[in-house]
Formats: C-alpha cells, sequence, structure tokens
C-alpha cells in the first residue's frame, strides 16, 4: 500500500499549505484586535502604587512601546520558536497553561459530543424517515428549543434545580471535590489519569463534577445534530439511488445500510465542524461551573486584554479545528471513493 | 411529474403571494414562531403601559425580594423590578436584532450576489473569510472586537451585523448559483441582457426568496449572540435592561437559591430565540418546494 | 392470459391546499393496456401525462398523497399491489425490473460496481455470491462493458453516462425478469450513444424473450425499439396499437399532432400544432380532456368519450377520430 | 511529627505570582503569610473583649531589637537569630542587603515603598545587624517594616536560580517561594489550586494550620455554598446579600472589621463642572446616603466620616453633609447651573460595590436636577487613567485604602498632589502644605491638630464623596478562632485555629 501511504503524504502536506495562511490570517487578525483594543496592561502590571516612569520603563521592558508590526514579527519569531509568550496576569508561560488547561475542555467537549452525536443521530434518522410525522415534529421542536437555550442560562438553572433544590449535583465548582485528591497527571484528563492508576474515587467524583456540564453540553450539541441528521438521511432518502433500490425492492435493512454509508461521509464532516465550534463554546460553560479549562481562561484574558493568552487560545483552537477537520477530510478521503 | 410543472422561481413566487393564512396553516411551526415573535414585538412596544415601574428604578429598600404581588418576577440585587426590566427588555432585543439584521442582509445580499455570479477573486474572498470564520469562534471574535472597539451598544450591533454578514452571503451566493444555472438565466443572458441587469432583475428576487428562510435565523442568531455578550459583561451599560446582562446580574444568587433575577430574563431570552427559529424554520418548509406536502 | 394487464386505473392526488380546501389532482384517469409476453411496449407522451406515475404504479411505490381511486393491475393473472409499503417485495426487482431515467446518480455512490450487481441479485434469490460474482461480470459482458473484470471494482463515479446506462440495463436484467420497465432510459445521453444503449437494450430482452416498457417522450425511440405504443394525454391512454399501424394512420388528432412535430421540438416546447399548456388536473374538463387544445373540438366534445376500435389492435379515444384513408 | 492539619479556602482565582515587588492579583493575599517584616503592630483588647491591632505600637519581629540616632534618620536593627527558611538558610543582614538591592533594581511595588518611607540607603553592619539610612526622619518607616515587603527573601536559596540575564532571581522568584515567614508554597496548578504548607523552620509560634489548600472558585456565590456545606474553612470576597443569611447560620462564622477603606465617589476639579467647589458641594449634598447604606452596603457598612476613618489616629468627623435635595438644587444654581448638569461617573468592576453605587448615585443625584450616565471601562482602562498626572477621569469611584494606618500617609497616599493614589487630580497648595507639614511635624499635639485641619479642608473642598467603610467581612467554618484583622487587610493564617 505505497500507493496509499504516498496519498496520505500528500493529501497532509497540501492541508498543511493551505491552512498555513489561514492560521497566520487568525493570529495576525487577533494580534492586531488585541492590541488596539486599548487595553493597556501596564498600569495593572505595575500596581496601584506607580508612577509614569515606571509605567515607560515597563513598557520598553515588555517592548510594548515599538510599532504593533514589529510587535507582531517578535511576536512570530517566538511561536516559530514554541514559545508563546508569558500571561502578564501571572508571569506563567502560555504553553504550560494550555498544557495544563487543555484537557479540561477536551473532557468536556469530548464526552458531550459523544453522548450528542449518540442521542442526536438515532433521533435524526428516526425523524428523518417519516418528515412531518408527530416524531419529527416533535423532535424538531425540542431540538430547537435546546438550540434556542442561553447555554449558560441552561447552566444556571440546572445549578439551581440539581444542585441547591434537589442537592443531587455537587458545589458546581473545579473538576474535583475538595476532600478527594487528584490522581497523579499523566494525560491531564482526571477521568483517563483516575483509570490509569484505578483511582475510582477520584473518577466517581470526576464524573459527578462532569454530569451537569456534560449533560448542559450535550443539549446544546444534540440539537443541530438532530437538524442536521435528519436532513443527511431526507436527501439521501430522496435520492434517486435509493428511490432505485426501493423499485427493485430491496428490503428495508439493505436500504437502511445504504443510507447510513452515504450518510457517514456528511455526518463525519459535520460532528467536524460541531467539535470545533464547541471547543469555543465551551468558554460559557466552564465559567457557570467553573471548570478551569481552556475556554474559561481564555474568556478571561480577552476581558483583561491578556495579550500572550488570548493570542495562545485563539491559536489552539485554530489548531485544533484545523487538526480536527483535517483528520475527519482525511477519513473522509480513505473512507469516500468519491475523492 | 405533476401538471404544475413550474420553474423553481414560479413556484415561490407562487408560495409567496398566497394569503399569510394559507401560508401558516401548512406549518404549524412558522404560525407558532410568528405568534411569539409578535407577541413580544407587542411588549416591546407597548412596554411603556405594560410595565408597572421603571426598568431603572432602584427600590433601595426593596433588595432581592422574591416575587410577589408587588414584584411579580421579583426585584434583582439593585432593588429594581424584574417584570418591568424583561418587559422592556424587549426593546432592546429587538433593538439590536433589527439593526444588526439590516446590517447583515446590507453587506451579504450584494457580497453573495456578486460573489456567486460573478466568481473570481471576491468569490475566492468570501470562501477564504468564511473558513477563517469556521476555525475562528464567533463569539471570541465578537468578545474581541467589541472589547477593542469601544463597549456600546452601538459597537455591539455593528460587529454582529457584520459578524454575520459573510454566512448570509454564502447562503445568497448559493442561491445564486443555483439561479445562474436555471433556464430562464440562461435565456436572459442569451438575449443580451447586461450582467448588472440580470443579476438585479432577474437573479436579486429570487436569491431575496431564496434566503428569506435565512433571515429570521440570523436575527435568532443576533439575539442571541448580543445576549451572551452581555452575559460576559461586554457591550451593555448597566443598569440597562438587556436580558443577557440581567441573567448576568441575577447569576450571582443562583446558587443560594434566589432564582428570579436569572430566571426570568433567560426564559423570555430563550421564548424569542425560539420563536424566530420557529419561525425561520416554518419559512424553510413553506418557501421550499422540495419540502411540500403537495406535489412530488 | 396476457402478462401484464392494466385496468382501469386512476389514481388521485389528494392534498390540502393552500386556503386549507382539499384539492384533488386527477392524475390518471381510468388507464388500460395490455403487455403480453415478448411485447415491447412504448408509452408515449408529454410530460406530466401520467407515463412515470404508470410505472411507479407498476412498480409499487405510490405514495400518499397519491391515491389508487379505482382499478387495478394484474401480473400473471395475479393482482398487484400499488401503493409503496404494500406491493409484493418478492416480485419487484425479480419479475418486474426497472431501468431508471438518471443512470448517473440511480447507482449507489458508496458500492463498486461489481457489489452492486452482486447484491441485486442476493437481495432476491440464494444465489452464492460466487455464482453471484460470475453472473454479473457475465451480464457485464454482454451490455458489452469493456474489460468487466476490472469494471466490476469500478466506482460509480468513474463511469461515463453511457457506461453507467449499461450497468444499469446489466442490473435490471440480471435477475432475468419477465418485465422490464425502462423509463426514459436515455435522456441526457447523445444521440449515438443512445442508439448503442438502445440497441444493446432490445437485443438482450428479445434474446431472453422478456416483455418491456419503454417510457419516453421520443417517438424515434418508439419507432425503432417497440411492438406496440400506447400515447397518453392527461392521465388517459387517447390511442393505442402496434407501433407501425399507429404511425401510419393515426386516428386522435392529439396524436397527429406529436407525429406532425419533430421529437426535439416535443421535448422542448411541447406542441408546435397543439395551443397552450396541458390541463389543469385539478379542474379537468368534461369529457375530452384534449378538446381545449383540439383544432376539431365541438360542442359534442363535452360528452363522455368512446373507446372507438379500427381493427382488433388499434384503439383511440375520441368523438372523431380521423376516419380518412 | 505532629498530625497534619488542612485548611481549605475558596478564593476568587488562584495567585498570579508571589513575588511582593510584582503585583498581580492574588500575589498579597499570599505574600503575607510567606513573606514578614522586621517590625509588627502590637495588640491590644478590643471593645468586646477580642484581640485587635494596635496601630501605635509596633514591636520587634524579624528584628529582635534596634536603635535611632537622635535624628531619627538612621536606625540599625539587631536580627533574631536562629530565623530559618524552609530551605535551612538562616536569615542575616545579607538577605535584607540583597533584597534592597532587588527591589531597587526592578523599581516595582518595593521601590514605591521604600521612596514612601524615605529610605536611603540599607547596609549590613554585621552579620546580624542591619542598618537603615532615611532622608528625612518619618513616621511611617517603621510602621512600613511591618509589611511584607519589600520581601525579605532568603537570598541564599533564591541566588541558585539566578541567570546572568536575570541575576536576581525574578523569574523564579515570581513563580516560587523562598522566604521565612510562616508558609512556603508546595505545588501550583494555575486556575485549579494552589498549596501551602508550614515552614517547618518557622522561628516563632508554630502556626495551628499545617497545610493551606487555596482551591479557585470564582463564582462568590460558589464560594458561600461551599463554605456553609462545610467543604471549605474559608471564603473570601462574600458578597453583602449573603452576610445576612450566613450570619444566622451556625455552621459559619463571619468576623466583620470596619477598617479604614471608604468607597467614595470622586470629582476631578479639572474638569468642569466639577471645578466649581459649589458643583462638588451639590453633589454630596444630592447623595442619598441612608439608600446607600440600605441598598449597596446592605446595612452592614459604616458610613465614613472623613477620609480618615479609624483606627488611624487623629480620624475626625469631618464630612458632614446629609441628603438635602433642595440645598444641592440651590449650590447648584449658584454655581451657574439652574437646570442642573449632564456628567458622566465612570467605574469599573475592581470592587464588587462600584456599580450599586454608580447607580443608586445615579438614582439620588437625578433629584437634585444632576443627571448621571453611568458607564463601566475595563479595568486596565480605568488604571491607565486614573494615574497619577494622567488624572483624564472627572468622575470615578475608587476605595480610599492603604497598608499603612498612618494619617500622613494615608493624606499623602490619596490627597496629595504626588500621592500615588490620588486619582483625581485633588491637587490643592495648601492642602499640600498641611500634609507636608503633618509628616514631618514631631509635636504630638501639633500634629493632631494640622491632621484635623487637613480632613476639615478636604471635607470643604468636597472633591470626595465619603459614602461607607464597607468594612472586611470573613467568612470562616464555625470552629474558627484566632482571627485578626491586620491593617494591610488580608487573611493572616498563621493566627487561625479550629479545635472542633
Amino acid at each position: 500500500m505505497g500507493g496509499q501511504t504516498a496519498r496520505i503524504a500528500r493529501f497532509i502536506g497540501v492541508r498543511l499549505a493551505v491552512s498555513a495562511p489561514v492560521i497566520l490570517g487568525i493570529v495576525f487578525l487577533t494580534f492586531m484586535l488585541i492590541r488596539m483594543g486599548g487595553q493597556d496592561p501596564v498600569a495593572m502590571l505595575a500596581g496601584p502604587m506607580a508612577d509614569e516612569a515606571m509605567l515607560n520603563a515597563l513598557r520598553a521592558q515588555l517592548q510594548l512601546d515599538q510599532p504593533l508590526l514589529a510587535q507582531f514579527a517578535n511576536y512570530m519569531v517566538r511561536i516559530a520558536h514554541g514559545d508563546l509568550g508569558v500571561s502578564w496576569q501571572g508571569g506563567i508561560p502560555v504553553l504550560n497553561e494550555i498544557r495544563h488547561l487543555f484537557p479540561a475542555t477536551l473532557e468536556l467537549v469530548l464526552l458531550s459530543v459523544a453522548l450528542a452525536a449518540l442521542i442526536g443521530i438515532p433521533i435524526g434518522m428516526r425523524a428523518a424517515t417519516k418528515p412531518n410525522g408527530w416524531f419529527d415534529q416533535i423532535s424538531r421542536f425540542v431540538s430547537l428549543a435546546g438550540f434556542s437555550m442561553p447555554t449558560y442560562w441552561m447552566g444556571l438553572m440546572a445549578i439551581l434545580v440539581f444542585f441547591y433544590i434537589l442537592r443531587w449535583a455537587p458545589a458546581p465548582m473545579g473538576r474535583l471535590s475538595m476532600e478527594v485528591a487528584a490522581p497523579a497527571v499523566v494525560t491531564g484528563s482526571i477521568l483517563v489519569d483516575a483509570l490509569l492508576e484505578a483511582n475510582w474515587r477520584a473518577m466517581g467524583s470526576a464524573l459527578a463534577h462532569l454530569a451537569l456540564p456534560v449533560a448542559c453540553f450535550t443539549m446544546l450539541a444534540a440539537a443541530p445534530m438532530i437538524k442536521q441528521t435528519r436532513a443527511i438521511v431526507i436527501e439521501i432518502m430522496g435520492s434517486d439511488y435509493v428511490r432505485y433500490a426501493r423499485a427493485n425492492g430491496f428490503s428495508a435493512a439493505t436500504v437502511r445500510r445504504m443510507a447510513l454509508r452515504n450518510a457517514a461521509t456528511p455526518l463525519l464532516t459535520f460532528l467536524g465542524s460541531e467539535l470545533t465550534s464547541l471547543l469555543a463554546a465551551a468558554a460559557l460553560i466552564e465559567y457557570i461551573f467553573s471548570l478551569s479549562g481552556l475556554g474559561q481562561w481564555g474568556l478571561n484574558a480577552i476581558l483583561l486584554g491578556d495579550f500572550a493568552v488570548v493570542q495562545g487560545y485563539v491559536l489552539t483552537l485554530a489548531l485544533f479545528s484545523m487538526a480536527i477537520f483535517m483528520v475527519i477530510d482525511l477519513i473522509v478521503m480513505l473512507i469516500e471513493p468519491r475523492n | 411529474m405533476l401538471a404544475m410543472d413550474k420553474t423553481k422561481a414560479q413556484a415561490w413566487a407562487h408560495g409567496f403571494y398566497v394569503h399569510a393564512i394559507g401560508l401558516t396553516r401548512r406549518s404549524p411551526t412558522f404560525v407558532a414562531g410568528l405568534c411569539m415573535v409578535l407577541f413580544f414585538l407587542g411588549v416591546a412596544i407597548f412596554a411603556g403601559v405594560i410595565a408597572p415601574y421603571s426598568p431603572t428604578e432602584s427600590f433601595s429598600y426593596d433588595i432581592l425580594r422574591a416575587p410577589s404581588d408587588r414584584f411579580i418576577f421579583g426585584s434583582d440585587g439593585n432593588g429594581m423590578d424584574v417584570f418591568s426590566r424583561v418587559i422592556y427588555g424587549c426593546r432592546y432585543a429587538f433593538g439590536i436584532a433589527v439593526p444588526a439584521g439590516l446590517i447583515m442582509v446590507g453587506i451579504g445580499l450584494p457580497l453573495g450576489l456578486i460573489a456567486g455570479y460573478k466568481g473570481g477573486l471576491l468569490d475566492e474572498v468570501l470562501l477564504r473569510t468564511l473558513d477563517v470564520l469556521r476555525a475562528f469562534p464567533t463569539i471570541i471574535l465578537a468578545l474581541a472586537v467589541v472589547a477593542a472597539t469601544g463597549q456600546s451598544l452601538i459597537s455591539m450591533v455593528v460587529v454582529i451585523g457584520v459578524l454575520d454578514s459573510p454566512i448570509f452571503a454564502r447562503v445568497v451566493r448559493a442561491e445564486v448559483l443555483n439561479l445562474r444555472a436555471s433556464t430562464f438565466v440562461k435565456a436572459a443572458v442569451a438575449m443580451g441582457n447586461p450582467a448588472w441587469r440580470v443579476m438585479v432583475v432577474h437573479i436579486l428576487p429570487n436569491a431575496i426568496l431564496g434566503a428569506t428562510a435565512q433571515l429570521p435565523m440570523r436575527m435568532a442568531w443576533a439575539v442571541r449572540i448580543s445576549a451572551t455578550l452581555a452575559f460576559i459583561g461586554v457591550g451593555i451599560q448597566a443598569p440597562t435592561p438587556e436580558w443577557g446582562a440581567m441573567i448576568r446580574q441575577g447569576a450571582e444568587y443562583v446558587i443560594t437559591g434566589e432564582w428570579w433575577a436569572a430566571l426570568f430574563p433567560g426564559l423570555a431570552l430563550m421564548l424569542l430565540v425560539l420563536g424566530f427559529n420557529l419561525l425561520g424554520d416554518g419559512l424553510t418548509d413553506i418557501l421550499d418546494p422540495k419540502r411540500r406536502g403537495v406535489g412530488k | 392470459m396476457s402478462l401484464l394487464t392494466v385496468d382501469d386505473l386512476h389514481v388521485h392526488f389528494i392534498a390540502r391546499g393552500l386556503d386549507n380546501q382539499l384539492r384533488t389532482a386527477k392524475a390518471l384517469n381510468g388507464v388500460s393496456f395490455n403487455v403480453e409476453k415478448g411485447q415491447v411496449l412504448g408509452l408515449v407522451g408529454e410530460t406530466g401525462a401520467g407515463k412515470s406515475l404508470t410505472a411507479l404504479a407498476l412498480l409499487g411505490l405510490l405514495r400518499p398523497p397519491a391515491k389508487v381511486v379505482q382499478g387495478q393491475i394484474r401480473f400473471k393473472g395475479q393482482p398487484l399491489g400499488l401503493l409503496d409499503g404494500h406491493a409484493s417485495q418478492g416480485m419487484r426487482g425479480k419479475s418486474i425490473t426497472l431501468i431508471p431515467q438518471s443512470p448517473k446518480t440511480s447507482l449507489d455512490p458508496t458500492t463498486r460496481i461489481g457489489e452492486q450487481l452482486i447484491r441485486m441479485q442476493r437481495e432476491h434469490g440464494e444465489a452464492s455470491y460466487a455464482a453471484a460474482h460470475a453472473r454479473a461480470l457475465e451480464m457485464l459482458a454482454s451490455v458489452q462493458i469493456p474489460d468487466p473484470a476490472q469494471r466490476m471494482q469500478a466506482w460509480p463515479h468513474e463511469l461515463s453516462g453511457g457506461m453507467a446506462q449499461r450497468v444499469l440495463i446489466a442490473a435490471g436484467l440480471i435477475n432475468s425478469p419477465e418485465l422490464v420497465i425502462a423509463d426514459e432510459p436515455t435522456t441526457g445521453l447523445d444521440l449515438t450513444v443512445q442508439a448503442e444503449v438502445l440497441d444493446i437494450f432490445k437485443r438482450l430482452v428479445r434474446a431472453n424473450g422478456m416483455s418491456a416498457i419503454i417510457i419516453t417522450h421520443d417517438l424515434g425511440i418508439v419507432a425503432h425499439y417497440c411492438d406496440r405504443m400506447a400515447v397518453m394525454f392527461a392521465g388517459t391512454i387517447i390511442e393505442e396499437g402496434p407501433v407501425g399501424k399507429v404511425f401510419e394512420e393515426q386516428k386522435h388528432p392529439y396524436t397527429q399532432n406529436l407525429i406532425a412535430s419533430t421529437p426535439k421540438q416535443i421535448a422542448l416546447h411541447g406542441f408546435v400544432g397543439g395551443v397552450g399548456s396541458p390541463p389543469n388536473l385539478y379542474d379537468l374538463p368534461q369529457g375530452c380532456v384534449y378538446k381545449d387544445r383540439c383544432s376539431k373540438a365541438q360542442s359534442t366534445c363535452s360528452t363522455p368519450v368512446p373507446l372507438v376500435r379500427f381493427g382488433p389492435d388499434h384503439q383511440a379515444r375520441c368523438h372523431h377520430p380521423d376516419q380518412g384513408r | 511529627m505532629a498530625q497534619e492539619k488542612t485548611l481549605v479556602m475558596a478564593m476568587s482565582a488562584t495567585p498570579k505570582g508571589f513575588d511582593p515587588d510584582i503585583w498581580v492579583p492574588g500575589q498579597i493575599e499570599a505574600a503575607v503569610n510567606l513573606y514578614e517584616g522586621l517590625t509588627k503592630y502590637g495588640t491590644r483588647s478590643g471593645a468586646n473583649g477580642k484581640v485587635e491591632v494596635d496601630p501605635s505600637k509596633i514591636e520587634p519581629h524579624l528584628a529582635e531589637s534596634w536603635t535611632v540616632s537622635p535624628d531619627g534618620k538612621t536606625y540599625v536593627f539587631k536580627l533574631k537569630r536562629g530565623v530559618r527558611s524552609p530551605f535551612g538558610n538562616e536569615l542575616t543582614a545579607q538577605d535584607i542587603v540583597w533584597t534592597y538591592e532587588k527591589s531597587a533594581l526592578q523599581k516595582r511595588t518595593g521601590q514605591f515603598m521604600r521612596t514612601a518611607a524615605r529610605i536611603e540607603k540599607v547596609e549590613a553592619v554585621s552579620k546580624y545587624e542591619v542598618r537603615y539610612t532615611l532622608s528625612d526622619a518619618n513616621r511611617i518607616f517603621l510602621g512600613a517594616l511591618t509589611l511584607h515587603l519589600p520581601a525579605i527573601f532568603d537570598a541564599s536559596e533564591a541566588k541558585k536560580h539566578a541567570t546572568p540575564d536575570d541575576p536576581y532571581a525574578t523569574k523564579w522568584l515570581a513563580l516560587n517561594t523562598a522566604g521565612y515567614g510562616p508558609y512556603h508554597l508546595q505545588a501550583l496548578q494555575a486556575g485549579q489550586q494552589a498549596v501551602f504548607v508550614v515552614n517547618p523552620n518557622y522561628a516563632f509560634k508554630k502556626p495551628y494550620y499545617t497545610k493551606m489548600i487555596w482551591r479557585e472558585v470564582p463564582s462568590p456565590a460558589t464560594r458561600v455554598a461551599l463554605v456553609r456545606t462545610g467543604q471549605v474553612q474559608y471564603a473570601e470576597q462574600i458578597p453583602f446579600q449573603q452576610l445576612t443569611a450566613l450570619r444566622a447560620d451556625n455552621t459559619v462564622k463571619v468576623e466583620s472589621v470596619p477598617g479604614f477603606g471608604g468607597a467614595t465617589v470622586r470629582m476631578n476639579p479639572r474638569f468642569p463642572p466639577f471645578d466649581k467647589v459649589k458643583v462638588r458641594q451639590a453633589v454630596a449634598y444630592a447623595t442619598d446616603y441612608a439608600a446607600i447604606g440600605e441598598a449597596v452596603f446592605l446595612g452592614q457598612g459604616t458610613r465614613s466620616r472623613s477620609m480618615l476613618n479609624s483606627p488611624i489616629a487623629g480620624a475626625v468627623n469631618a464630612y458632614k453633609y446629609e441628603t438635602d435635595y433642595n440645598k444641592a438644587k440651590q449650590l447648584l444654581a449658584e454655581a451657574g447651573y439652574p437646570n442642573g448638569v449632564d456628567v458622566t461617573l465612570e467605574y469599573s468592576t475592581n470592587w464588587w460595590w462600584e456599580e450599586p453605587l454608580v447607580l443608586q448615585m445615579q438614582a439620588s443625584l437625578a433629584k437634585a436636577g444632576i443627571r448621571v450616565t453611568p458607564k463601566r471601562i475595563p479595568s486596565t482602562e480605568m488604571l491607565a487613567r486614573r494615574t497619577i498626572n494622567v488624572w483624564t477621569v472627572p468622575f470615578l469611584t475608587h476605595l480610599t485604602s492603604s497598608f499603612v494606618p498612618d494619617p500622613s500617609y494615608n493624606m499623602f497616599l490619596t490627597a496629595h498632589c504626588r500621592g500615588s493614589s490620588n486619582v483625581n487630580a485633588n491637587c490643592d497648595a495648601a492642602m499640600d502644605k498641611l500634609i507636608d507639614a503633618s509628616v514631618v511635624e514631631r509635636d504630638q499635639k501639633r500634629w493632631l491638630a494640622l491632621i484635623e485641619q487637613a480632613q476639615n479642608l478636604q471635607a470643604d473642598s468636597a472633591t470626595f464623596i465619603e459614602t461607607f467603610l464597607p468594612g472586611t467581612h470573613e467568612v470562616f467554618a464555625a470552629c474558627m478562632k484566632g482571627y485578626v484583622w491586620k491593617p494591610h487587610n488580608r487573611l493572616v493564617w498563621k493566627d487561625l485555629s479550629c479545635n472542633s
């Protein structure tokens, strides 16, 4: 299969070449937006007792007195060396922070998307079998309602009901209960790390803390999943080849298999875009449930004008979505004959 | 297959001219959506009549009172009447969504029209922009831009409208590509009509019809994202009775059981967004002949 | 006994209109015809005349809001279910098969050609995989696809339109059906390819003693490939007879108009002789459906139309059939 | 080894750094427990029998004694022997000299304190003796030495992390600790938690708690929930709305101290209409103090009566304005604004009370024809624009606060034209003269007179609207004992104990 390997390599090569300008564009856009935003961190950094001389010295030290384009060039050179800079809030290297926080966000997003797919795809398929039937109408209304609900508000109401009134959920703070010791950090995902050392107590606590945010997030993620699956399946069921198959008396099972197979590509592609858009939406859920993930950190940084962090955050999101799209397109290329 | 073999455009036009009641009967979703949106619009218009208090009047000695006869939705952390604030909040919801929608259409329609019809550089740029938007979470972008361009209501409206315009342009572009391939446009071109005439006379009206269903959904998005920005704490100045900002203020008290300050504005927000979405979904049903009950 | 008998078939579409009133489109209004064993029938008419709807009924694929109001179809004397889901599944794809009108899109895009041909057999019988594979190869060769062994591995999108249609013919005939329905089988193919494909089709049908219905608006195809022809207008067969006879002595004014027009003109603009659009199926005229466009129309045309016979196998529905010659 | 005692704290965010020279959020809260001064305030028994700080009494701490030259400009401190860091190094005069060298190089917060206390030189006299030379004798110096900054680092340990680019290991010290205080950092997971453990070599009374877990809980309401459910033993920055309920809850203990930091609304006389004293006074009369006390501080605050408040020595009731809309209208008319004025009140969210206070001001000022447009601006913008000599915010909210409960120091900080917390261009030659005189006045009686005069002058000029002292309200588990409020207004962990 040397040809296949070469094909994959060429695909990845082309994709990287095409993605590079998009990534560069994103970095540039973020850089300019944040720098021109009028947020001057120097006053914050220097503290309440600084005078003008101290501010200027600090500005020079942070190279904030240089022209914007020169600052951008410096930044790009540093990125090329794998240095994403340092958060002015804490002097902590951004890359370390990302490494710490990303697993928490991934945990939330992957679990939710997986659940949403498990719920949304079958519902969407069922709805598509009889468009405008009662199941379709109900599922459409529910998915639209889920889609219309502000995530953060849903989170708040979940806290009210499950934490305050029912006392089922743990306090919405962090990823583990206070009295539970965290497992040794291997992957950064508490679930995985707890599994690795068979620490069921930590595992249970982590799951309990994830339950509400994941449930809320799943609601959000499942809505478009239902809608999209339904649309894809309806389109396939109305396609010439399905009509032809039915005209030839193929069994319902065969037709369903055929539909599934043909739905795989558009569904995968949709799952990819869903995954990337949810990664960004995770910020609000993390904020509501104090999950201290990447999103919460990035959100905060935008409000505070912490340049390096915002750029690191956006870059991570962009790279992640690029990677997701690449992997998905690669899978599609391998399973899909039309390419 | 049936005798009613018309061009797609005629079918749309047909669908559009028919009496509104006929349209709504066809799609219960549409009726529900329309009723909800009209209800909120009515509330927005008559807010002054409905609301018992000024939305920004602070009752200093009634901080965070539970719902009662006096404050039917309770009072918030600043001693303001939640009910009156929710009522007046409708005005902000429409006041943001409608101008943002106009900006979106104003930019997106010509952009999509030209990109779809002419192709070339503009089309390329549009597609690349969409790529960037796809990889760049809109909420983060909106947040950064609003934070950067001064935190005013106006900048929020403009940012939302501008950020969403490429998405609308894409819808228009897809419609235009479809129409460009249709017989009647080919015929118009063959008859020697200039490009602008074909675009304006033959494509534009049909493209607008095709993109109409998208409009309420984009409005829903505008309402949602503006509330989200306000919830995060940008764009809206206290004590403006904007729903997102109210949820933000009320969020502080939810965990200790003072739920009313966050519940009601969120409920209103959800219902209006749902209304717009239902409206859009229903319109898709009505305007898309492929999904019609009669015919094929 | 005829292989296929269609007897007074009435199909209506019933749906709620924009004004919330129930409205009925009378799509088929008493269609009757027979197909004998070994015979090729051409079903001809303009778009919307009900040709394809008849085919759908034959395949048992009618779906709501379509409703069979009256009539039935018998295959070898057995009545066929006409609505989707009620049809005898065993019949479709085995005894009655379809060659669809859009070859490129009718093949499952994610399955290789060979697999699709094999699946077609195994859905309807106990054929072993190896036997089905051999049969598929054989059929591909018989539809004159070069290098069939290699084509078995091809994906549908790799085929040209003509090739795809040959594959569909192979698929349609692979289970040795008794009746093949070819629904506008060559639309979208260029003329030389059309001829090649139809030649192959006719040869195979004849060689295997099958019956066929070719649905088309192209009289040239009818003339070349069919034994009998039935002309449809507004859900009614207005003239039926052997191809040679109908071409020589058309009895119905519509048929006369049809034959006077070139096939190309029919396809693009409807009729040269006729005026206006097809009749409104929601509001069919009393009596003859063609009277509004007929040059010979008289007041009697509003009364029920008689079926006039011109010999044992030629008949027309008209108050004033051409009695000349 | 004694049994491990752990205290879990629900904090708004994990510390962003630990070097007292670099102010970042959470740094001070941590640093006061990591680094200690040469001196400390004495204590006395308060009104209700509780131990409280006596700002007039300064006692030895890391220094066991000191001598002062007759002109008050030279101090020689004798260090306590056997003061060791967790790394085992003993505190010597060299450590202190190194600390001042580091601060001088960084030119940040430590340098400011050094300037404020007029420290000119710091030299090692012997291994355990260090000499401070001051440019002027002043009352601030010994008080300043109670603070955690300039921090006294374990220089031997810090030097191990120095690099040629960074000879004072500032990068390392930003995220690690090396001091002689009761606690040191064990682990930091930014955004989640920081763990501090007791310094096993701590030279004074061993703290009860051996381990402090600082958990990040951004939502104040969640912090309340946690302390009520017993999952944490301390929760910081609790909104006033919760305090009443918490006081009634016997699973928690609320400790409240008025403190001396006041919530003010300030007017910058460089911008009209605030250039007219009558307008400023009109604002003072048009403020509904009762409503603010109720709606903003929920009856938990204490009315501020001057720019100085108890326990600062010499504080008097200078601010005598009470709500009087007619008087406000009259003053406004006299100032030439019979139809009222339109003003923008800018605020940030550095303190929780800013927005509610602004809304109450808007409501009450409107009754006197002063139409207020509230405007929230980002913290960074606020900091940059209100900075001394920039002064581009005409009307703003601000908290009057300081680390040192000394009247001259406080007045200088907030009301002197060169004071670094003078955010509203409060520049008045007469005022500056009074403050300058008070700093060097050594006669107690005349000193007190100067202070009173300055407070009255400030109140008359009405550039500050004095509202309430929000106070410090600390929320603990019910068993917590030993809490003592400190002038730096941060929680000191080593005082705490719990015998449940």
